[in-house]
């Protein structure tokens, strides 16, 4: 499995190298096998630290997240406006309190991006994970209703995949 | 042209959104409120910004750079501030309440990081 | 702009006396600092000062405060004879830039010389099209050579007093002092 | 003839290396020392030989800065010093063996050794070719010396060492050496020459200073107020005091004045400026107020040292006199004073060994157990005061007779008053002595050359070997009135200059 | 264009400046340490466009990635008191 | 922080494009800004950051600190040879025209193998630096 | 290779040091470090051999053209120089493998040869350049190792004396990187050669003149002239015995010849004597550092502060000589720079003796020495003669030369105060020696002499004070001709 | 002082009071970290005054953009930010080894802050 992993994100970074060196526009054998001595070395300190898994390179997810992330951005969009709104107020009206979410994804990495997405969105923030109960600060208590959460939940209990080990 | 104006008009969003959430960042009451105005500078500021400049470039490889820049920045972002606020909470600043129980005003924890040593 | 900002860092040095917001406020200013120097079109400058300043050097900081607590006391008496100094060398540096070449002007002495020869022939004589690094690896290598000892020279410094066994307490008066 | 200067130097420190290795049979130790002396002197005779002849033997040892030589060279004058300290080392020699035997004195072999060493330096500073040369056994000699002083190694030592560094090298640093870094400034040379360096070179106001730099910065002449080393030196054993304090480190430093005055300023260059008359007065007045202080001491080592300051002066001054007279009564007041007061010395130390008696006033009845010495002190006294039939007689004449030339006959009179109070407090040892009453029935003192074992503490007789050799210094000093040719000849080719 | 995105950077660094001196908080400072980061980043990458020079851009992901590793460090210092603190059990948080 | 999800995770991700950031920057020196040193400077951070997350120990089983203090000495040697290097090729100390028969061939290797030699280095000081500090507390405690 | 020997002057300690910290043994690490400075020795000598014979060597670095590249330039001034650096490196270097066993601990002696190499390197790189930033850079690779170093010592009180260097050698460094920038700004080039060409033309500048400055305050703050010398006495008291020898004697050296080098070399001395009245500044501090540090010594109890302060007054002495503005004068500066080294080199040695076997250097620790260790004691009592100036030491050598250069220029009351001031210098040595000789041993054990691996180096030191004090007109002679270049400027 | 050299020099004295400003904090203040920090601000600042003089208006960073054509590009002078480069360098350097000699000192009299380890000693020094 790890192997696996290390070879995909070996790809992705052998990748990045060569869109990072393009514009330099010398692409000559020497830049390349330098790029394949560096992609290899990270890939390789990586690996004997443990940290090349499932988790760090999650490329099974790359489809589904197609998806996902225009809708995290729409979310992130509207949610900059109500805070914009709350700033730009002559006084500033907040309601601030702590709430506590119940997330359903099955994984570590699953939690991950959905406590990050919640962060991300201005308004809400992660201040707390433990096992599956997230602590969330909101900056407005009232507008808070947890729709919204819920069904950031659930798409990233989606995002996660069906089969889940 | 077209993607001039458009470059034109992400690039005013984006500053918008940053001089706000700045602005936030000095009229909210606590530490805990005004990570929601540092958030909008990280995401929508940044990422209008970013975007305006990727549409003022065109695709090519500083588009890739810039991207990456981006997709670092939206990355990152959400983890420190999770990490800032988490220290908060531990290093025991209360959060700023409504209900205003008098000891809510995020300076009660004067002692500033009094956790370490 | 960013010149003022670095001057309301400085001063609030100054005033600050938690020395965790000191060190965050020099990584500020570290960080700030690069910015001036883009903008002044030191890029590799930029780069390293804020991969040092505001990187490496934050954490080395923050390393030490973690041994070393992190209060600083009020100062006892306002200091006179610092103040004099400061005011002085400042005096002496203001008076000596008075007919300095003025800021940014191709035509002073600066930008000529040396440095008009590692613009003109550097890429004929290196073929290397960043003329910072012609110079630094080149041209002025052993400079760099040294640059890359005195790094090492403080690792060195940092392990004669940090590494190895910790239990020797120095004595309160070791046997250089009075018997 | 050469060879003969580098083995005036070397055999002093060659010998010192075999007392060195010798120091573990005292016999054998001291028999080297006596050899070397001998076999030194006999070397000087040598150099003496080939000097009176005319030959100026010269050599270079090294030039340690460009122009600056330590350079030997052998000219009367410094024959004559040699002459006297190598002959009165073998004397001194003898005497020790019985004096430190007979005290009991701790680290006999440093004291043979430094002994040695100093006796080098002397050697040094007698046959200096240059100021820089002559400067530098100097203070070599200095720090040869020092550990004889502290001989003791008591509190009180230390603290005369202090004094004895201090003075000496205190002058010799701030006004000696000043002094002659300004003859090479100004003469780019300090090569000792006849008729002097400095005539032409240097304006005629400033001959008095730097006169006055070598005079005062020559501390081993003692000359007020730098004579404070002098009477603080006396707590070295007596043979140190004998030799180095009557004899060779006192003289090393008058005959430094001399030898300055006469081969680097010039007689008759120093006449012609006048630069000397103030330290004319300067000297008489020390010649005046050491006699003086002498009368007010006790303490018989004490009394000889300030007769010792007043002595030395009587040298200066016939330096300063700057006249062929004065200089040649300046140098044979060298010869006759170092035999003079060596005897004193003698006599001194062999009474604290026979009777443990230092002070004047407990010498009451003492001469009629050691006839002998009390009657060698009288003869020395003679020597001092300058009454025939001893030799002292010629240097005061001498002396006399250069002041009236130099017209100053006020000088005439000090010198006759001095005369009259070092009479004074000499002669009442040996009027003691001999006449005085015994204060109690301390009579336990042995007579001289008292044979072991007379009664139980017979060990503290005078020893043998320190009665012959103050036997032998007071012979000297008749002998020197009936035949003083050797050094006269001597002096009047160093004032024929 | 660009200037004017940049003159508001420069404004925004102003205010989050005002908010890493007045603190009260050591996480206020932290919080306004990072947001200035940021900025930089953004600042360095539009500075790139004004003098239509790209290399900025290499220098504003340098900068990102520096920043947040001040941060964590930074927050690491206020949790532990230690930079090196892991495995040891540390004070649990919930 | 290892029970820290949010930060261990998002480590995990970063780390190896860290480095492989820091390694271009080394190698791209020639045409942007950066260089050996810089890179060094970055490559440490991503340790400094692995360390903060997962713990000193954890990391010093991966890069220990011997492999550290040989690297800061071995930079020194790899930049001081190149000039023993060129000496030894006729040329002056640091002439990397000697390097190869084309000047600017022998300049360009000759500065690749002094900026690895600095990277090495300042890699090597940086880390083992970071270590020593971070490191103190446990040991005297 | 004999042409490629300026930069194998530097490159070779240089090298090794890393090497060190592959070697896990203490005495493998000496033994390295001892060939190291053995051979830069060597090199030195054959430098200045070659420079005597032959006039200046240019070595230009990676083959650019001076003032493109970095240029090593040698002269009799610094080949001197050099020679004075490795002689000393290479006695205590030998002296050191005995020494730093006892006081250091033995995992860090690796790391204390790296970092005296470094210094070393560090030390000839600062001498040897010709290019002012060049100066900067090695300047600093002496300054961290020698913190370090001198943070080695046993006492705690190690810390706070390095620490204290560091901020005031730090500071030094900062202006002379201002001093460094402002000289650039006006002339474009950074070779020394090459700024001595181009600074006539801007000589009235403001910038210059405070360039002028920046650069006086921190060569004084490095060489410790009075009164920024704080940080001197503290730093030489409680850093290791080795280390002391050799910073003593090298360090402040060093900085007085980049004080020379740049002030009439490069600025010239028209510039510094005529316009910038360097003479009349300095006569003032030269002659109270010489006067006061002496009566301070005086008072010390601990012998190594003792010596501290004498060396803050000897560097007094060398000032002294710049501030007569003659060439003998300079010549008295240039003969001291080499003749204090010998003389400290070999005081702070004995004490190291001392320290090795009795464990202190304080005063009354030292009492009753002169029997029981009397090699040691010899050393010191003949180092501490050549202190006060006795003739046939290389301290009366110096004092001759000043004295003379004082006289040449009728300012007796100088020689005077010089002369007294070396009585003082007699008083604080005497202190020690009485001590040494006249107090009894206080303990029961027995205390023996030093070993000889201790001895040799410091006798060999001695030897060299009494050698060149007999003969000094070698000495004499190179630093005469260096005096004569110094105030011809550099383009001659 | 005429408004010209106010505008061509506001950049040097603007640095020059940022340099002072580090200064002052080095050499007035008690506590050793804050003294170091000091003297990075101070050393930063002596770096802004490199990279002002290596400034050319209306130039840009040195690198080639098409190395054999561009006559008419200014460029600034690489030469300072080779040299700053360094010395950054160097400063690193320095601040390490004087925070590790801040620790050891922190441990040996546990405080950083200069007059209460004067007092130690001199404390120290009475009794001993
Ligand atoms: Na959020
Ligand atoms: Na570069």
């Amino acid at each position: 499995m790890t192997s696996n992993r290390a070879v995909w994100l070996w790809a992705i970074l052998v990748a990045i190298w060569l869109l990072l060196s393009e514009q330099t526009q010398h692409l000559e054998l020497l830049f390349i096998l330098f790029g394949l001595t560096t992609c290899t070395v990270a890939v390789r300190v990586c690996v004997r630290m443990g940290v090349v898994d499932r988790e760090s390179v999650p490329v099974h997810l790359a489809g589904r997240a197609v998806l996902y992330t225009p809708w995290l951005i729409w979310e992130v969009f509207k949610s900059n406006l109500r805070v914009a709104r709350i700033i730009l107020a002559p006084r500033i009206r907040v309601d601030p309190s702590i709430v506590h979410f119940r997330a359903s994804q099955r994984t570590d990495l699953g939690r991950f991006i959905y406590a990050n997405s919640i962060t991300l969105t201005p308004g809400t923030v992660t201040t707390g994970i433990v096992a599956d109960d997230l602590e969330v600060h909101a900056i407005v208590q009232t507008e808070i209703d947890g729709s919204e959460e819920n069904d950031m939940n659930r798409r990233v209990t989606a995002l996660e995949g069906e089969r889940e080990g | 042209m077209v993607a001039e104006v458009v470059a034109w008009a992400l690039l005013m969003a984006g500053a918008f959104f940053l001089v706000t959430g700045a602005l936030g960042m000095v009229r909210l009451p606590d530490v805990f409120t005004r990570m929601h105005a540092a958030g909008m500078t990280d995401t929508m500021g940044a990422g209008l910004i970013l975007a305006g400049m990727c549409v003022y470039s065109g695709a090519n490889f500083e588009t890739v750079r810039l991207l990456l820049i981006l997709g670092f920045l939206w990355f990152t972002s959400p983890i420190a501030t999770h990490a800032t606020a988490k220290a908060a909470l531990s290093g025991g600043v209360r959060p700023f309440t409504l209900a205003g129980d008098g000891s809510g005003d995020g300076r009660t924890a004067e002692r500033e990081g009094g956790a370490p040593s | 702009m960013l010149l003022t900002l670095l001057a309301a860092a400085g001063l609030a040095l100054l005033k600050v006396r938690n020395l965790f917001a000191v060190v965050m406020l020099a990584g500020i200013y570290s960080l700030l600092s690069a910015g001036l120097f883009t903008v002044m079109d030191a890029v590799d400058v930029a780069f390293t000062e804020a991969a040092v300043g505001a990187g490496i050097s934050t954490v080395l900081f923050l390393g030490a405060l973690a041994l070393c607590g992190h209060h600083e006391n009020k100062p006892g008496h306002t200091p006179l004879l610092p103040l004099v100094v400061v005011l002085l060398t400042g005096g002496a540096l203001v008076w000596g830039t008075m007919d300095m070449p003025g800021f940014g002007d191709p035509a002073n002495p600066i930008h000529h010389h040396v440095a008009d020869h590692y613009l003109e022939e550097s890429y004929s004589e290196i073929g290397i099209p960043n003329v910072v690094t012609s110079v630094l690896a080149s041209y002025r290598g052993y400079d760099t050579m040294g640059e890359t000892t005195v790094v090492f020279a403080a690792a060195v410094g940092v392990m004669i007093l940090l590494a190895g066994r910790l239990g020797r307490r120095p004595r309160p008066e070791g046997k250089g002092g009075s018997g | 003839m050469t060879t003969y200067l580098l083995l005036a130097m070397a055999v002093p420190v060659v010998g010192a290396g075999f007392i060195a290795l010798l120091r573990r049979s005292p016999n054998a130790r001291e028999a080297a020392s006596l050899v070397t002396a001998g076999a030194l002197f006999a070397i000087v005779l040598r150099i003496h030989g080939a000097v009176s002849g005319g030959a100026r033997p010269e050599v270079v040892l090294a030039e340690p800065l460009p122009g600056i030589r330590i350079a030997l060279e052998a000219e009367p004058l410094g024959v004559l010093f040699a002459l006297i300290a190598s002959f009165l080392w073998i004397v001194t020699t003898a005497y020790s063996i019985g004096y430190m035997r007979g005290h009991h004195e701790k680290n006999q072999t440093r004291f043979y050794l430094f002994f040695a060493f100093a006796i080098a330096s002397v050697m040094g500073v007698a046959f200096a070719g240059n100021l820089f040369t002559l400067f530098a056994f100097y203070e070599v000699l200095s720090l040869a010396t020092f550990p004889l002083v502290t001989h003791a190694g008591t509190e009180k030592a230390k603290r005369a060492g202090r004094v004895y560094l201090g003075v000496l090298f205190s002058t010799s640093v701030v006004f000696q050496l000043l002094g002659i870094i300004w003859v090479y400034a100004i003469a780019g040379t300090v090569d000792f020459e006849p008729g002097g360096i400095l005539r032409g070179n240097v304006a005629a106001g400033l001959v008095p200073v730097l006169l006055g730099l070598f005079v005062f910065g020559i501390g081993k002449a003692a000359v007020m107020p730098f004579h404070r080393w002098l009477p603080a030196a006396m707590v070295a054993p007596t043979p140190v005091s004998a030799l180095l304090h009557a004899v060779a480190v006192v003289k090393a430093g008058v005959f430094a004045v001399l030898k300055i005055t006469v081969y680097v300023f010039g007689i008759e260059f120093v006449a012609e400026t006048g630069a000397s008359v103030w330290l004319m007065w300067a000297a008489a007045a020390t010649i005046i107020l050491g006699s003086l202080v002498a009368f007010t001491r006790d303490n018989l080592k004490a009394r000889l040292a300030y007769s010792t300051v007043s002595q030395l002066s009587y040298v200066v001054l016939g330096a300063m006199l700057a006249n062929g007279l004065g200089v040649i009564g300046s140098g044979m007041h060298i010869a006759m004073h170092a035999f003079g007061k060596i005897t004193l010395f003698f006599c001194a130390g062999a009474i604290m060994v026979a009777a443990h008696k230092s002070e004047v006033s407990q010498l009451n009845g003492l001469g009629r157990t050691m006839p002998v010495t009390f009657a060698a002190f009288l003869i020395g006294t003679l020597s001092i005061v300058g009454l025939p039939p001893t030799g002292g007689a010629w240097s005061k004449w001498f002396l006399g007779v250069g002041s009236v030339e130099a017209g100053q006959t006020g000088l005439v009179a000090v010198l006759m008053l001095s005369s009259l109070l070092s009479l004074a407090y000499l002669l009442e040892i040996p009027v003691r002595g001999f006449f005085g009453k015994e204060a109690g029935g301390h009579g336990e003192a042995n007579g001289d050359g008292g044979a072991p074992g007379h009664d139980d503490h017979a060990h503290h007789g005078a020893p043998a070997w320190s009665v012959a050799a103050i036997a032998v210094t007071a012979a000297a000093c008749v002998a020197l009135f009936v035949y003083p040719e050797p050094f006269y000849r001597l002096m009047t080719m160093v004032a024929g200059q | 264009m660009f200037a004017v995105t940049a003159a508001a950077l420069l404004v925004a660094m102003c205010l989050a400046m005002c908010r890493a001196l007045l603190g009260p908080t050591a996480y206020d400072r932290v919080l306004a340490l990072n947001n200035i980061g940021t900025k930089t980043v953004v600042l360095l990458a539009v500075l790139g466009f004004l003098n239509g020079r790209p290399h900025f851009l290499d220098l504003a992901i340098a900068y990102a990635l520096i920043n947040f590793i001040g941060t964590i460090a930074v927050l690491k210092y206020i949790e532990y008191g230690d930079l090196g603190a892991g495995s040891r059990p540390g004070r649990e948080t919930n | 922080m290892r029970e820290e999800v949010i930060v261990r995770v998002g480590a995990k991700v970063l780390a190896p494009f860290i480095i492989t950031f820091g390694l271009y920057v080394h190698f791209h020196g020639d045409y942007s800004p950066g260089g050996g040193f810089q890179a060094g400077v970055i490559l440490a951070a991503a340790i400094a950051l692995l360390a903060l997350v997962y713990g000193l120990d954890a990391v010093q089983r991966v890069v220990t600190p011997r492999f550290v203090r040989a690297c800061a000495a071995l930079g020194v040697i790899i930049f001081a040879g190149v000039g023993v290097v060129t000496m030894i090729l006729g040329h002056n100390y640091l002439g990397y025209n000697a390097l190869a028969h084309d000047p600017k061939h022998g300049q360009h290797y000759g500065i690749l193998g002094v900026e690895l030699g600095v990277l090495v280095t300042v890699f090597g000081v940086m880390v083992s630096v970071f270590y020593l500090f971070a490191g103190r507390r446990g040991r005297t405690q | 290779m004999s042409a490629h020997l300026p930069v194998l002057q530097v490159v070779v300690p240089l090298l090794a040091a890393p090497f060190c910290l592959f070697l896990r043994r203490g005495r493998a690490a000496w033994g390295l470090a001892v060939l190291a400075s053995l051979a830069s020795w060597v090199i030195a000598l054959a430098l200045l051999r070659r420079v005597l014979a032959e006039g200046v060597l240019s070595y230009a670095i990676g083959d650019w053209v001076p003032p493109i590249g970095i240029e090593y330039r040698v002269d009799v001034v610094n080949a001197w120089v050099l020679l004075i650096v490795s002689t000393i490196g290479a006695a205590v270097s030998l002296y050191a493998g005995t020494s730093v066993e006892r006081e250091v601990e033995a995992p860090r002696i690796p790391l204390f040869y790296a970092a005296y190499l470094l210094c070393l390197s560090g030390l000839l790189g600062i001498t040897i350049t010709g290019d002012v930033f060049n100066v900067f850079v090695f300047l600093e690779i002496s300054s961290l190792s020698a913190y370090a170093l001198i943070a080695l010592g046993q006492a705690r009180r190690a810390l706070t004396s390095a620490f204290r260097y560091l901020i005031m050698g730090s500071v030094g460094a900062t202006f002379i990187v201002i001093g460094i920038g402002l000289l650039y700004v006006m002339t474009g080039t950074l070779n020394m050669a090459d700024l001595a060409q181009l600074l006539p033309g801007v000589w009235d500048s403001n910038t210059v003149k405070v360039a002028y400055g920046f650069l006086a305050v921190g060569f004084c703050l490095k060489l410790a002239l009075f009164p920024l010398h704080l940080w001197l006495p503290n730093a030489y008291t409680y850093a290791p015995s080795a280390v002391t020898a050799f910073m003593a004697s090298t360090a402040t050296k060093v900085a007085v010849y980049m004080l020379l080098r740049f002030f009439l070399s490069i600025f010239g001395a028209p510039f510094s004597f005529g316009v910038m009245a360097l003479d009349r500044v300095l006569l003032p501090l030269a002659l109270v550092a010489i006067v006061s540090m002496s009566l301070v010594a005086v008072f010390q109890v601990n012998a190594k502060r003792l010596l501290a302060y004498s060396s803050v007054a000897q560097i007094g002495y060398m000032i002294l000589g710049l501030s007569f503005a003659t060439a003998t004068g300079l010549t008295a500066t240039v003969l001291h720079l080499f003749n204090h080294a010998l003389m400290k080199g070999a005081l702070f040695m004995a004490l190291g003796c001392v320290m090795y076997r009795v464990g202190s250097v304080h005063i009354n620790a030292m009492a009753g020495l002169g029997r029981r260790m009397p090699w040691t004691m010899g050393a010191f009592v003949v180092g501490g003669l050549s202190l006060v100036g006795v003739p046939l030491t290389v301290g009366f050598v110096s004092k001759w030369y000043l004295i003379l250069a004082a006289l040449e220029r009728g300012w007796w009351p100088v020689a005077v105060l010089v002369l007294l001031a070396s009585l003082l210098a007699l008083v604080y040595v005497w202190r020690v020696v009485e001590v040494a000789y006249f107090r009894e041993f206080p303990g029961e054990e027995e205390t023996r002499e030093a070993p000889w691996t201790l001895l040799g180096p410091t006798w060999a030191l001695v030897a060299l004070n009494l050698y060149f004090g007999i003969d000094a007109a070698r000495t004499a002679d190179i630093a005469r001709r260096a005096a004569e270049v110094l105030m011809a400027g550099i383009g001659s | 002082m005429s408004l010209d050299l106010l505008v061509s020099h506001y950049n040097y004295w603007v640095v020059i009071f940022l340099m002072m400003v580090g200064f002052y904090i080095l050499i007035s203040r008690g506590n050793l970290i804050k003294k170091i920090v000091g003297l990075n601000v101070f050393q930063t600042s002596v770096f802004m005054l490199y990279i002002s003089m290596s400034k050319v208006s209306a130039g840009t960073p040195p690198i080639l953009v098409d190395p054999y054509g561009e006559a008419d590009v200014l460029f600034s002078n690489p030469l300072p930010h080779v040299l700053i480069l360094t010395a950054i360098v160097v400063g690193i350097a320095t601040t390490s080894v004087g925070l590790a000699l801040a620790v050891r000192i922190k441990e040996a009299y546990g405080t950083i802050e200069e007059d209460e380890i004067n007092a130690i000693e001199a404390r120290t020094e009475a009794t001993g």
